[in-house]
């Protein structure tokens, strides 16, 4: 597991980053509303990835002391970007309720998904 | 001291969770109990706050681990003061939609005064915390209430509006993420104070990307120009009272934000130049847009976007006198602005597009919202003897003392721009015939008083100025004490 | 045109993230004295958990958490709110896919099994991966089952709305007993224990409980909600 | 999970874009194991493989399933085959 | 209690009772309004000193009160006029509504001008200042009368004015660290170049707006003609005076180290002359009575602002004493004009004729107040003329005599327009019915008409004091000499000699008065104003001249050119650029909340590239 990782370095990093790009894209270019939704959390998944990622050190083992003896190991990831990274999930999965939520407020009330349609206030 | 900072999380919180069941026995109490709360969190925070100026700050520790383990609370001053005239505010935005809700089911009547109290709660939390990531947690508490608060009434266009606030949410709370994490990755802290005493050796790259994902996360909350598109749909989309709490408490926990980070957490100089700029260009196309609306609380709403880049410009300036006549602009926008959304969304009441024409001739059937209106434009454009004055002042001269005179001129030629649209509403409310299809609506007695008491304030802070201004002094000088506030924290002991 | 624009946006963006988190070195820790290390120290000697992102999760930061649930409550009430309608009764659910009875016999089978890791998962927090939040989720997903499973399943919505409510009311009282007792807020107040035991770790685990049932009831109440949110 | 991303974002058909992303934090969720987050990984399971995809299918069930109308009918028209 | 804050408050709680004793009796509001004037104009007069000062301190601010012998003068314009027009003003706005709010702005817009007299801090001259605009401002709406247009205009001019004054006054306390007058005046002199430059524009931005200064007085006559009429004559008599008065303060003394003849002070004598005569040919023009007296007050400020301008003793004399006599006459015309409004409802000269037999004491009034206006002897304009002309040729400014030459005499024409179109003519059916105005109103015309009579006989009574107060801000001392310095006052000597000549004129007036008021008693043949009529040739319209209807045709063809070059096109032209701007701005917030989302991006990338540059 450890040598996969080794080339792999870069990959999280990166593969974080093109996930926050792809959300943006989704968000910022897609009509449907849903669609916009699942842009934004495809951002979030992304932020929780590179959250993790850095919080990761090489060899680490979780931050979980286990064994007989509870002996306190040398190596662990950081838990600080879990804990944060905990919070932000279930943060994430509130706001796409409500988002969600929304979405069908304004299908009840326009009948479409477009959001180029959505427009009654503006200027 | 009579209690501790925690309780103004840890009691709306309690309320929040009490609620629903009270409400399965005694349907009124989801109507008293928020109001109580409130009621007690406002003692609670003058108490503090008398004993904060006397004592010093008041830093607050959680579970048990001192900062920069665990999260702190920290009641200053600054803090304090903000805390208590947000908690007033939401004191009178409760009594305003006490009655205002009575034709409205009891389940939404449950959550709007449960969301509502969470949105002072989030916005007080973001004001008090000392803990980057908390104060995340806290804006994201507010933005959820925001969202639903926003979308409350289903037959107008509000879920749009609060759509639009939920997609710029969710990009502020990412940005913000991003920010905290870099700052983390580089100093493994979340504690501000442990982050702005270790921010010199930050490597510059990562400092400034961090303060710009900092700076559009918040900026956001805050209305700051460009990032301020939902701002007027919000503000008319939702009910008066939520609008009257948007401009004065949830934007006045952006800037808060805004001005932790630069002032205190970062020790970048451009940052203030940049405040100076970014708060002009919202002042400008705020109130040019704000002349333009033909509908009532759209203008409102850019006149407050305006009144927030202006309160921006005066942070940029960066002095001591900035600072306090930037708290200065920030409470009397507070209270004149609550007015102005509580009077002018008595106006258009009964008018179903709430345009401004609506308004026109009410000053004969609605004499004393239409007074109450008046007074509050006249004392937004800054017309003596009324609280707007004062501040104006105090900014021009804080942005004198700077040197900032071309700045001075452009912020007073866009006060004329704003006289006018004002102007133009008070014209139309006591000058005009009035339109046949529009039928007055009397205030309920709670909305009357929550507007009486601010007009009254209007007024005394317009005559005797010195009732605020010694609190201002040392709130700014609070802000200004970056060191202090490190040490403060940082040498609590549990 | 605007396709353009936004990709070569997004590609200036992309290129600012990677300029900053590729100089982030992967696997190597950045910081010197960062709180880390005293949280890994400090949650087996000082509060005898084993999991130190549930002794992170309750103890360190237990006000965020606070907040977490504060907001799946209010995503749960903003919901609420938002799909209101004047209709009290639920009385036909939206019908994601007809299940068979193969199905339904499964899911009766399947779900006191979730319910019960759930449970363990929340329970065992403090000492193996899992905690509040997992286990909550997890039984959330049990209800999700049974109610895709059966379309005249119902779950009481005052039930799950005491549950949350005491489930909250009994976090913010554990506060403030802490305050009470300790000095602070969320304050462990009681004896900490052997590490490895069940009952160790003071209030960690009774909290991390009760936030276990809080957002498995408030998960189940959303998830509910949007169910019978029927309109077409 | 990154081409399950693109397939999200870039497919007519919201119903599959939703699995999509289901699958996106499936992937995620293991890419935490990996990276030695098992708490995450038991969080971003549950809410993001099964709650999150259960309500986004739920919203498309009270509103509509593709991005436009043209695309409908043609749906329609397979199923009628 | 200090007696100055006495006075001021019962200003404002008089301002707040009367509005409210409206609400149960009318009388008590009555009473308590000319009382909220009186009595605090007689405590001041009797129980303030001048040059004495109190120091306070409001929000930090260092603030002194007190009254300079120099404001002194004004505050006699301000008190005088306000408590003679309030008795007026009693009868006029009898049986109309909102009464109540014309009271609560009359009196605080009195309080308001006394206390920018009473400041000697820019704080509360400030303060005071703008609480006079906004309570002015809603006198001007009053009516309801295109309040859009009108009150607008006006409040956005005064707001220009003010906030340039504002700009200048917090420029000065960076520079100075203090409010105080005399300290600007102190450190003036060591001030950098552009400093000298910059302060006295904008001051003189500011108190030109107030005084209808040529490029700044658009606002003037439709803010002078929409107010109702028991107001105007202090809004023009007194307010607009508020302007003179911080320009003589601020200009002269700040700019004392600039010697007579400097280009500055030459600009702003062009721009009174220029305001003078156009301010005439425009008021020559009109139709309407009160557009006309707005115009001509317009002109009439021109004089005083050339002779503040001037700088020197003798034109400054001038100036004040214009001033003061302007506020006598301009008072009692808009009295007038207001009476004759009251009874016939209409104030353009095309409707009404012949009411000399209807309404004598007001014809009277007016006439007196017409013949001061024009500046023929014995009254007083002719005067304060004479000096000006005097200053003006004394200091080499031969052009700009011609200019107030010229204005002066074609003033005459609506001063002739004004007489004749409402008083002198065939009496037409229509204002049979028309009687003589409520004594209440009469009376304060014939004591401010009176006063004109009076100043031209004992010009000394007014001198004395203008001269005193002129030394208080660093005029050399005439010391008495005043006569000398003026050749009429020189040659006429002094009181003794005119006063008979005064007396003997006067009572040739009054006869002749009295002979063309019974004479008209008798029947005449009915002929209506505008039949001219004769041997059965009908005249074509163009060529209808008769005396209330284009009879200045033929001379306002000859000025056309000038006359079209309304200014007020320009800032129409200016407004609707800006408007356009705006509107284009605000096309920024389309309502797709997906472009506000790229506007995020746009933001962050925009930042990103230039971190460097922002924050580096």
């Amino acid at each position: 597991m450890d040598n996969s990782l080794q080339y792999l370095e870069i990959g999280f990093y990166g593969s974080a980053i093109i996930l926050i790009l792809v959300g943006l894209y989704g968000a910022l270019m897609k009509k449907s509303l849903i669609k916009i939704v699942i842009g934004l959390s495809i951002i979030d998944a992304g932020l929780h990835l590179l959250m993790i990622s850095i919080g990761y050190i090489k060899n680490g083992t979780a931050p979980i002391f286990s064994g007989e003896d509870f002996v306190v190991a040398g190596n662990m990831v950081d838990p600080v970007v879990q804990a944060l990274v905990l919070t932000a999930i279930v943060i994430g999965f509130g706001v796409t309720a409500v988002a969600l939520s929304l979405v069908i407020r304004l299908y009840r009330h326009h009948g479409t998904l477009k959001i180029d349609e959505i427009k009654n206030l503006k200027w | 001291m009579v209690g501790s900072p925690v309780l103004f999380i840890a009691i709306p919180l309690l309320a929040a969770f009490i609620i629903p069941l009270l409400g399965m026995i005694w349907k009124e109490s989801v109507r008293i109990l928020p109001g109580l709360v409130l009621v007690y969190l406002l003692t609670l925070s003058i108490n503090l706050l008398g004993y904060v100026l006397d004592n010093g700050p008041i830093i607050e520790i959680i579970a048990g681990w001192t900062p920069p383990w665990g999260i702190n609370l920290v009641f200053s001053a600054f803090s304090g003061f903000l805390v208590t005239l947000m908690l007033f505010l939401g004191l009178l935005v409760w009594i305003y939609s006490y009655r205002f809700k009575r034709n409205v089911d009891f389940e939404p009547a449950k959550k709007y005064f449960i969301l509502l109290m969470m949105l002072i709660t989030g916005s007080v939390g973001i004001v008090l915390t000392g803990d980057i990531f908390n104060q995340f947690v806290f804006i994201e508490i507010v933005g959820i209430s925001a969202y639903a608060l926003t979308a409350f009434y289903t037959g107008r266009d509000s879920a749009e509006a609060s759509f639009k606030y939920l997609i710029m949410g969710s990009l502020s709370a990412g940005f913000l993420l991003l920010a905290i994490v870099i700052l983390y990755s580089q100093l493994g802290t979340l504690n501000m104070a442990d982050i702005a005493r270790n921010i010199h050796t930050v490597k510059p790259v990562y400092k400034i990307t961090a303060l710009i994902f900092f700076i559009v996360g918040l900026g956001i909350e805050a209305e700051m120009f460009p990032l301020n598109g939902w701002a007027p749909d919000v503000y008319s989309q939702a009910p008066g009272p939520v609008g009257a709490a948007f401009a004065g408490i949830v934007v006045k926990s952006g800037v808060y934000a805004i001005i932790r980070i630069v002032y205190t957490i970062f020790d970048i100089e451009g940052a203030f130049d940049f405040l100076v700029i970014i708060g002009l260009i919202t002042l400008l196309f705020a109130e040019t847009a704000a002349i333009k609306q033909i509908r009532m609380k759209r203008m409102l709403a850019y006149s407050s976007i305006g009144q927030m880049g202006l309160v921006l410009v005066a942070f940029g300036i960066g002095t001591e006198a900035g600072v306090f006549a930037a708290l200065f602009l920030m409470f009397n926008h507070a209270i004149i602005k609550s007015l102005l959304f509580y009077a002018g969304s008595y106006l258009v009441f009964n008018s179903k597009e709430k345009y401004i024409n609506d308004v026109s001739g009410l000053g004969k059937s609605m004499p004393i919202t239409s007074f109450l209106f008046a007074l509050g434009a006249f004392a937004i454009v800054g017309l003596p003897p009324f609280a707007g004055f004062w501040s104006k002042l105090y900014f021009l001269i804080a942005a004198a003392d700077s040197g900032m005179i071309m700045i001075i001129a452009l912020i007073l030629i866009v006060s004329i721009v704003e006289i006018v649209y004002y102007f133009r509403v008070v014209n139309k409310i006591y000058f005009s015939k009035k339109e046949a299809h529009v039928v007055p609506q009397r205030p309920t007695f709670n909305a009357l008083f929550s507007m009486i008491v601010l007009g009254l304030i209007v007024i005394i802070i317009g005559f005797f100025p010195d009732l605020i201004t010694g609190i201002l002094h040392d709130a700014s000088r609070d802000l200004m004490d970056k060191t202090d506030y490190i040490n403060n924290v940082l040498s609590i002991t549990h | 045109m605007k396709k353009v624009i936004v990709l070569l946006l997004l590609a200036a963006f992309g290129y600012y993230l990677a300029a900053t988190f590729f100089y982030i070195d992967f696997g190597i820790s950045h910081f010197t004295n960062g709180v880390r290390d005293y949280y890994l120290a400090h949650t087996v000697n000082g509060l005898s958990v084993a999991n130190t992102v549930t002794s992170i999760v309750v103890s360190f930061r237990g006000f965020d958490t606070l907040g977490e649930v504060t907001v799946l409550f209010l995503a749960a009430s903003a919901l609420g709110s938002i799909l209101y309608k004047r209709r009290h009764k639920y009385e036909e659910r939206v019908v994601l896919f007809p299940s068979s009875r193969i199905v339904q016999a499964g899911s009766k089978l399947l779900f006191p099994a979730i319910i019960l890791l759930g449970v363990y998962v929340f329970i065992h927090g403090h000492l193996s991966p899992g905690g509040g939040f997992q286990g909550g989720t997890i039984i959330a997903t049990g209800f999700l089952l049974m109610l895709l499973a059966y379309q005249d399943y119902h779950v009481s919505h005052n039930i799950l709305s005491i549950v949350e409510s005491m489930a909250g009311i009994l976090f913010v009282t554990f506060g403030l007993l802490g305050f009470i007792g300790g000095g602070t807020f969320l304050e462990n107040f009681l004896p900490v224990g052997e590490l490895g035991d069940l009952f160790s770790g003071g209030v960690v685990p009774i909290i991390y409980i009760l936030v276990g049932f809080k957002v498995g009831a408030e998960l189940t109440g959303v998830i509910y909600t949007v169910l019978n949110e029927k309109d077409i | 999970m990154i081409g399950a991303a693109i397939y999200a974002i870039l497919s007519k058909d919201i119903l599959y874009a939703v699995i999509a992303t289901g699958v996106i934090s499936l992937i995620l969720s293991g890419l935490f194991y990996l990276l030695q987050a098992p708490d995450v990984a038991l969080t971003e399971a549950a809410i993001g493989v099964a709650l999150t995809t259960i309500i986004f299918i739920i919203t498309i069930r009270n509103t509509v399933r593709f991005e436009d109308e043209h695309d409908k009918k043609e749906h329609i028209k397979t199923i009628e085959k | 209690m200090e007696m100055i804050h006495l006075i001021l408050i019962i200003f404002l709680g008089g301002a707040v009772l009367t509005y409210f004793a409206g609400k149960v009796n009318d009388i008590l509001r009555d009473a308590l309004f000319i009382l909220s004037i009186l009595v605090p104009a007689i405590l001041f007069f009797t129980n303030v000193n001048p040059e004495s000062y109190i120091d306070l301190s409001i929000a930090g601010f260092n603030m002194k009160w007190g009254i300079t012998h120099f404001g002194w003068i004004f505050s006699l314009i301000v008190l005088g006029l306000g408590v003679i027009v309030s008795f007026y003003a009693v009868s006029f706005m009898k049986g109309r509504d909102k009464v109540g709010s014309f009271y609560f702005n009359f009196i605080l817009s009195i309080g308001a001008m006394l206390g920018i007299l009473l400041s000697q801090d820019f704080v509360s001259f400030f303060i005071f200042w703008e609480i006079m605009t906004w309570s002015s401002y809603l006198m001007v709406v009053y009516n309801g009368n295109q309040v859009q247009k009108i009150g607008i205009k006006y409040f956005v001019f005064s707001a220009v004015g003010a906030y340039a004054m504002l700009m200048a006054i917090v420029i000065t306390h960076s520079i100075t660290g203090s409010f105080l007058i005399t300290d600007l005046i102190a450190v003036f002199p060591q001030l950098s170049n552009q400093m000298h430059i910059l302060i006295p524009i904008l001051f003189l931005i500011g108190f030109g707006v107030k005084s209808a200064m040529m490029p700044l007085h658009v606002w003037a006559p439709g803010a002078y003609s929409n107010t109702p009429m028991a107001y105007t004559s202090v809004f023009s008599g007194a307010l607009s005076k508020m302007g003179v008065y911080g320009m003589v303060l601020i200009m002269i003394t700040l700019i004392s180290h600039i010697p007579e003849g400097h280009w500055f002070r030459e600009v702003i004598a062009w721009m009174g002359a220029f305001t003078a005569v156009l301010g005439t040919l425009w008021a020559v023009a009109q139709d309407d009575a009160k557009k006309l007296l707005a115009y001509s007050s317009v002109a009439q400020l021109g004089y005083i602002i050339t002779g503040v301008a001037i700088g020197t003793e003798l034109a400054m004399l001038s100036a004040l004493f214009l001033s003061i006599l302007h506020a006598l006459f301009k008072g009692t015309l808009f009295m007038a004009v207001g009476a004759i409004e009251k009874q016939t409802g209409t104030s353009n000269f095309t409707e009404v004729s012949g009411l000399i037999r209807k309404m004598p004491w007001t014809f009277l009034a007016s006439l007196m107040a017409i013949i001061a206006l024009a500046g023929i002897p014995p009254l007083g304009g002719f005067v304060g003329k004479w000096m000006l002309y005097e200053s003006l040729i004394n200091s080499n400014h031969y052009i700009l005599v011609i200019m107030i030459f010229f204005s002066s005499t074609a003033a005459f024409l609506y001063c002739y327009k004004f007489l004749f179109g409402f008083f002198l003519g065939q009496e037409e059916k229509e204002w049979a019915h028309v009687k003589e105005a409520p004594a209440l109103m009469v009376v304060p015309m014939i004591i401010l008409a009176a006063g004109t009579f009076i100043l031209g006989a004992y010009p000394g009574l007014i001198l004395s004091p203008i001269d005193a107060g002129m030394q208080a801000i660093g005029f050399e001392a005439t010391q008495g000499h005043y006569w000398e310095m003026s050749v009429i006052l020189n040659q006429w000597g002094d009181q003794v000699v005119l006063q008979p000549i005064v007396y003997a004129i006067f009572a040739i007036f009054l006869f002749f008065f009295l002979f063309l008021f019974f004479k008209s008693r008798k029947n005449t043949r009915y002929v209506t104003t505008k039949d001219i009529s004769s041997s059965g040739e009908v005249p074509l319209e163009h060529e209808n001249l008769t005396f209330s209807q284009n009879f200045f045709q033929p001379f306002l063809r000859a000025v056309e050119p000038v006359m079209r070059r309304q200014i007020d096109k320009y800032y129409n032209e200016f407004g609707r650029g800006l408007e356009a701007i705006f509107d284009f701005g605000r096309r920024i917030y389309t309502g797709n909340g997906q472009t506000y989302a790229i506007y995020v991006i746009i933001f962050v990338i925009i930042l990103l590239f230039f971190k460097n540059n922002l924050f580096g």
